[in-house]
């Protein structure tokens, strides 16, 4: 996958830089959040190009979607005391030019160390494909994500788990005054909601054997609860209905990895024949954990911005994810 | 039980308490946190006595050879940490329960930061703090460079989702920290795949044999250094520690200052000692750690001196003490080295005390509403446990005898004497000498009599007993050195 | 000049600037983007380098396409949490910046 | 562990139980704390009798326990240790009495007497160190157990005199570490042994082996009061009259000065020593220590600051005799280190009595005491006697062997120092003894409390104990098992090359 350089990816690099430095560097951090919005969608491309396709999806729904959304989210809640930052907000003070110096320093290293590689090395390219009969899927990726890196993946699931915990733990926030939900909304939902679900779950199932998988699924279906949200706020607090449902993915992705180490075959050790199946049940019980993680990462706890006596109840007032 | 299948319980347990713990919601996380901590410490003895009896155990994960699948490992330093977190990973559990359960039970005894309006959230508390337990065991036990980043993020954001417990006030401390953490694991992940790219393998022991030394493998070693400096919040680059540890919830502290530290360490330990020990010159880096170590010793004293509030010099003499374990590196070349058992006998003895020490503050900000050392009069004969406690953490801190501190504190000094470090000698008895000034300065509060006037709440017994526990703990690893000494040998991984 | 040397050189000019950004920023949030620009730069650096090592059939090497994916994710939830914080921080005093950058103090510790 | 190894580490715990259940008691329980401290007290004194009896028949009272590799923990009972543990245990029955008379209803007697205890238990653990780190040890323990004695009242004054203590305690700890540690890698494990065991490195460590004896002279000085480390001293006489009796006589002072006697005897050996060339400084600094106490002392009207400075003066006699090359001088150092405990706990006793019975606090004030508290005078009279060298009060014996010593080391000077304290001590005692006795009472006492004419018995008989005691080993010094053949005995050991 070593196609040579064409004039698209030469474009497509120097836009990327282009962008990546307007969304870092723009006063207006609305303006910048948006750059880097496009910035993760030019970047899905270019892992295409990379020949990572899995990449490519998870990036445009969960590094350039899901971020993007949050930190919007963030700054409209922040409101304009929040938005306001300086004219020149990375200009070279005094103050930073020993951090760009450094910055410099590490680059040219990166640099070098870059051309030093050989320009083609093994990889575990050899050992992934020949052990992919036995993993169970035949998409390489998913079969290191959830057979040969599997312990990697739970804890990533943990990972996950513990940011939507974190939002939990601070306090309620007040809900934003949205516009009353136009029909036009309802109507898009309607129709967006279900082609979601159909399509996240096609992802899971093609995960198996060609680009998709649970993350990428469960980033669409949060795509979804987004949509919902929108139309139809909600308030997603530690209710029991959503903590059953946040900890389902992690829950069973661990019960399987430790009856997998009690009948003796090792910590998260599938029998081949049996792999497949296993996988699946894992990646979709994680891709509902994702999904709603994801969801009410977005919308944490909230409580009716007219009521401020409710900041104490909130966690006993949220009824899960159904309004 | 096999020994493989006693690792895979170190590593389960914590995971599964968190999972139930957050199923079943404030009426039995406690319940369960209490529970898994007690199963914790059971597995975390029963691999000490598989890798006492049988030396290295190894789990393949998936049952997938190295490069491609990744290998669990307890080896003797591994082990030494894991006893460590789950011993007083259980005390802060016991403490936590009388703490966190205030508003279950009918007092609310100990707390600091009073009502936080997110009161209704506190039981959070047990989910992420056994998720913490459960990724420091993982991180003790990986043998896979990009393992460990997972379980570094995993630790860090549970660490910082529990200062978050403190309320708005503390959402500061807690950003700062989590953007510190973020960049230390993004520099940490650079070097990973340049390391990955050179090699084709992620495996330390794999890595070490095809370790080519050149450009690429030495921006590695620095970039993943520079990342796990910042996590262990070592001077220079430590001043998110103090606002954080200091602000946070009593037993939060307590098993961030105790544990959480102490994982950068361990990796530091891990990276120079097994992996780039071999590199030709490697021997330099060392000496630089052991440098910011003895900049963190002396600077960290002298802050915590000037601390008026008694947190705020907990939290500074945590900074002071990584030093100690920083300055262990150098004059140690294997992980098997006497300074290394030095560091290790340091580490698991400022675990407890420090843990201890947080715990008393606790207390003590409960009694008197506030922590201003010099306004802390009469502590003595007003929490006569709570003093006991302290006077025992602070002499195992001071390095005094009785305690493992002295003993940690004497094999360092033997182990620098031995490698002709003098600056490290310099350094470790100014070091003592500072924390003596400042901790006995708090605790001679305890014998000034107390103006009739200061109201004091009434405290409760239970946590002021766990935190004597764990003093006492912190005075009887006196006697730790020779079984730690058979430990680290007999778990040696090569 | 190949694929990979082009995109890894990008990589690297990604990870300058988020670095420079995170470092230099004031503004909470344009920190979180630096540390998402420099993250987007770790990982565009491993897929370029990976697609150096491929088969005859030219398939490249799962592993680090694996290990990004969990890196997307893993910066996701840690960015989520970090804005959530920055929320209540706004909230509690007023300012989306740290204490130590408010009041256009410009030294003092930074990440 | 050997078959008796459990007796050292009674005599250890002897003091230690006690005083860890004293902590727990209730304020109000003084019958159970007084009847635990003087069980304790009196099991110490019979387990140190048992193994007086024994020491000579055989050798291995010892307990051992490895610390760290080639580190050893070890306690054991030589006719050394069983010289200075015998006077503490001794000294601490008596202090014990002393002190619930003196404290019956001041506030943390619990805290007082467990940290009392402690003390005790520190001392005897010094007393018994069989290696080096172990003296360290102890010698430590006991700076952590004093500093809350010290701080005891809690008021303004305590505070600044137990930071004073610290401030010289806790750096000679520091430096004593650092010398433990050098003997340690330079020698690895070694025992105390008859004539010192760094002979053999002397060829290439010639100056390691100087830097390292005026390190641990350095340190262990600190608490032996050697001038200029004394400054703790006299700041330290805040604490109530039992504890300054403790630190005087029993426990700090002179752990100190017993330490400096285990360096030089038995970590390098007096011959050896002399070989290195440091005894004679050590020997000036002594002298210069004596001198300077006794003119400070002669400057005090504070009595209890008077008797601080007399014992920077008085400890320093055993330095100097330890640094006086010669059996002669060995046995007047070993001798007087009990000779001086004696006397110097009946003055502090004495001195308590005044204090607690007529307020009494300063030499101007006592002007016609003899009259009104002649049995804590008489006995002040015997303690200040023996202190000049009168005979028969032991003060003479010792301060004759010390002058012997002195003239067989070929040392004439340090007959001039000896001669020239002596007066000195002459010229600050013997005008309290004039104001006491002969002076008609001027005024009336500062706080007087009307009970009987002298001080109450539980202050009394400690007292006259002590003053009879000094008498005693002065008068019957030949006597077998009296402390100048015991030094004999030791002596033998320590010469057994010459």
């Amino acid at each position: 996958m070593t196609a040579e350089v064409q004039v698209f990816d030469a474009v497509l690099a120097v836009l990327l830089l282009w962008l990546g430095w307007r969304a870092l560097a723009s006063a207006d951090l609305f303006k910048a959040v948006v750059q880097f919005i496009v910035f993760g969608l030019l970047l899905s491309l270019t892992w295409v190009r990379l020949g990572a396709p899995d990449v490519a999806l998870a990036e445009a729904a969960i590094g350039a979607g899901l971020a993007g959304a949050l930190l919007l989210d963030t700054l409209a809640r922040m409101g304009p005391s929040g938005a306001a930052d300086e004219a020149r907000p990375l200009a070279l003070t005094p103050a930073r030019v020993g951090i760009a110096l450094a910055v410099i320093g590490l680059a040219v290293l990166l640099v070098a160390s870059v051309l030093a590689l050989p320009a083609r090395w093994p990889g575990l390219v050899e050992p992934a494909l020949q052990q992919l009969s036995a993993s169970g899927v035949s998409n390489p990726v998913t079969a290191t994500l959830l057979n040969y890196r599997a312990w990697d993946t739970l804890l990533e699931i943990g990972v996950l788990m513990l940011a939507v915990l974190g939002v939990w733990i601070l306090d309620a926030e007040p809900a934003l005054p949205r516009p009353a939900p136009d029909p036009m909304l309802g109507l898009l939902l309607r129709v967006l909601l279900p082609l979601t679900v159909i399509v996240a779950g096609y992802l899971l199932w093609v995960g198996a054997h060609a680009p998709g998988g649970a993350f990428q699924g469960g980033a669409l279906l949060a795509a979804g609860g987004v949509l919902w949200h929108l139309a139809r706020p909600l308030s997603l607090g530690p209710s029991r209905a959503v903590r059953a449902v946040v900890v389902f993915g992690f829950a069973v992705f661990l019960a399987v990895g430790v009856a997998a180490a009690l009948l003796g075959g090792g910590l998260l050790t599938f029998p081949p024949e049996h792999a497949g199946a296993i996988i699946l049940v894992i990646e979709a019980a994680a891709m509902l954990s994702i999904a709603l993680i994801m969801v009410a990462l977005f919308v944490g706890r909230q409580r009716p911005a007219t009521d401020p006596q409710a900041a104490d109840t909130t966690g006993t007032q949220d009824t899960g994810a159904a309004p | 039980m096999t020994g493989s299948a006693a690792l895979v319980t170190v590593l389960a347990v914590p995971l599964a308490g968190a999972a139930a713990a957050l199923l079943v919601g404030r009426r039995g996380a406690a319940v369960v946190g209490l529970l898994t901590s007690a199963l914790g410490v059971v597995a975390a003895f029963a691999l000490a006595a598989h890798v006492f009896a049988g030396g290295l155990q190894r789990v393949a994960v998936g049952g997938w050879a190295v490069p491609l699948g990744m290998e669990l490992r307890a080896d003797g330093l591994a082990t030494a940490m894991l006893l460590m977190t789950a011993v007083i990973g259980a005390g802060i559990s016991v403490y936590a329960w009388r703490y966190f359960g205030a508003d279950d039970h009918h007092d609310r005894h100990v707390h600091p930061v009073g009502p936080s309006g997110s009161g209704s959230t506190q039981w959070l508390f047990w989910p992420v703090w056994l998720l913490a337990w459960g990724a420091l065991n993982a991180l003790y036990l990986s043998g896979d460079l990009f393992n460990l980043y997972v379980t570094l993020e995993l630790l860090g954001l549970a660490a910082v989702a529990l200062v978050a417990l403190a309320g708005a006030g503390a959402a500061a401390a807690a950003l700062r920290y989590l953007l510190f953490a973020l960049l230390g694991s993004m520099l940490y992940i650079l070097g990973v795949e340049l390391l990955y790219a050179a090699h084709q393998t992620l495996d330390l022991l794999q890595l070490r044999e095809r370790l080519q030394p050149g450009v690429s493998v030495w921006l590695a070693a620095a970039l993943m250094s520079t990342g796990l400096l910042v996590k262990t919040a070592i001077f220079p680059l430590h001043v998110w520690l103090p606002p954080a540890h200091g602000s946070a919830p009593a037993p939060v502290s307590a098993a961030l200052s105790a544990l959480v530290v102490k994982a950068g360490f361990y990796l530091l330990a891990r990276l120079w000692l097994d992996l780039f020990g071999s590199l030709p010159g490697a021997s330099v880096a060392p000496l630089l750690l052991g440098a910011l170590g003895a900049g963190a010793v002396l600077w960290g004293g002298v802050q915590a001196l000037r601390q008026t509030r008694l947190k705020a010099m907990i939290a500074y003499s945590t900074v002071a003490q990584l030093g100690y374990l920083m300055i262990a590196l150098p004059l140690a070349g294997r992980v098997t080295d006497g300074a290394m058992h030095a560091a290790v006998l340091l580490a698991a003895s400022h675990a407890a005390a420090k843990a201890s020490m947080f715990m008393c503050a606790g207390s003590l900000l409960a009694a008197y509403g506030h922590d201003r050392i010099d306004a802390l009069t009469g502590f003595g004969t007003r929490l006569p446990i709570t003093a006991t406690a302290f006077a025992l953490a602070a002499i195992s801190l001071v390095g005094l005898p009785p305690t493992g501190g002295f003993v940690g504190k004497f094999a360092l000094v033997e182990a620098a004497v031995r490698a002709d470090a003098w600056w490290a000698v310099a350094v470790v008895l100014l070091g003592s000498l500072l924390a003596a000034a400042f901790l006995f300065h708090a605790l001679s509060r305890a014998f000034v009599e107390a103006p009739a006037d200061t109201a004091s709440a009434r405290v409760a017994r239970a946590p002021q007993l766990v935190a004597l526990a764990l003093a006492l703990l912190a005075v009887a690893l006196v006697a730790a050195g020779e079984p730690l000494r058979h430990l680290l040998a007999a778990g040696a991984a090569n | 000049m190949s694929l990979a040397l082009l995109y890894g050189l990008a990589g690297i000019a990604l990870v300058a600037m988020g670095l420079y950004a995170a470092l230099a920023a004031r503004h909470v949030l344009r920190r979180l983007l630096g540390l998402n620009v420099l993250g987007s730069g770790v990982f565009m650096m491993l897929v370029a380098l990976a697609s150096r090592a491929s088969d005859s059939a030219g398939r490249p090497d799962p592993v680090p396409h694996a290990m990004v994916l969990t890196g997307i994710v893993v910066a996701v939830s840690a960015t989520a949490l970090a804005l959530a914080l920055l929320r209540r921080m706004h909230a509690h005093d007023g300012s989306p910046r740290l204490p130590e950058d408010r009041d256009d103090a410009s030294d003092g510790p930074s990440p | 562990m050997s078959a008796q190894a459990w007796v050292p580490l009674a005599v250890v715990a002897s003091s230690l139980l006690p005083g860890l259940i004293i902590f727990l008691l209730p304020e109000d329980r003084r019958g159970l704390r007084a009847t635990l401290n003087l069980a304790g007290a009196f099991a110490k004194l019979a387990l140190v009798g048992l193994m007086l009896w024994n020491v000579g028949r055989f050798q291995d009272y010892e307990a051992r326990m490895t610390v760290l590799p080639g580190l050893d923990l070890v306690l054991r009972a030589d006719e050394l240790s069983l010289l200075f543990m015998s006077l503490s245990a001794l000294l601490w029955l008596l202090t014990t009495v002393y002190a619930i008379g003196y404290l019956e209803d001041s506030p943390h007697r619990s805290r007082f007497f467990g940290f009392f205890s402690l003390c005790v238990s520190a001392t005897a653990g010094i007393a018994l160190a069989g290696n080096l780190f172990t003296l360290f040890v102890f010698y430590e323990i006991l700076t952590l157990v004093t500093y809350p004695l010290v701080i005891h009242r809690g008021t303004p004054a305590a505070l600044a005199a137990g930071r004073t203590y610290l401030f010289y305690t806790v750096p000679a700890g520091a430096l004593l570490l650092l010398a433990v540690v050098a003997s340690q890698v330079l020698t690895g494990p070694q025992d105390f042994v008859g004539a010192g065991y760094l002979k053999p490195f002397a060829e290439e460590h010639a100056t390691t082996l100087v830097l390292l004896f005026v390190a641990l002279i350095a340190g262990f000085g600190v608490k032996a009061a050697l001038v200029p480390l004394h400054g703790w001293l006299p700041l330290a006489m805040v604490a109530p009259a039992p504890v300054s009796a403790l630190l005087h006589a029993v426990a700090v002072v002179k752990a100190g000065a017993f330490a400096i006697v285990r360096v030089v005897y038995e970590v390098f050996g007096v011959e050896f020593a002399a070989t290195l060339g440091v005894l004679t400084p050590l020997a000036v600094v002594a002298s210069v220590t004596i001198l300077y106490g006794s003119l400070r002392a002669l400057m005090q009207d504070e009595l209890k600051k008077r008797l601080a400075y007399s014992t920077v003066s008085q400890v320093s006699y055993i330095v100097l005799g330890t640094a006086l090359l010669g059996p002669i001088a060995t046995i007047g150092a070993l001798v007087h280190l009990v000779h001086q405990g004696l006397m110097k706990i009946t003055l502090f006793f004495s001195a308590g009595n005044y204090a607690e019975t007529l307020g009494v606090h300063h030499v101007s004030e006592m002007d016609g005491i003899g009259r009104r508290m002649p049995w804590t005078t008489a006995a002040f009279t015997v303690g200040a006697l023996g202190m000049i060298g009168v005979p028969p009060v032991a003060g003479f014996v010792s301060k004759l062997y010390l002058g012997a010593g002195a003239a067989q080391a070929g040392q004439w000077w340090a007959i001039g120092v000896l001669a020239a304290s002596s007066l000195l001590n002459a010229m600050y005692f013997l005008p309290v003894l004039h104001r006491a006795w002969f002076r008609p009472q001027n005024g009336p006492w500062p706080h007087e409390d009307g009970r009987g004419r002298d001080a109450k018995p539980m202050l009394l008989l400690p007292v006259l104990l002590t003053a009879l005691f000094s008498l005693g080993v002065g008068v019957l010094a030949t006597m077998p098992w009296s402390p100048l053949e015991w030094a004999h005995l030791i002596m033998r050991k320590e010469y057994v090359g010459g």
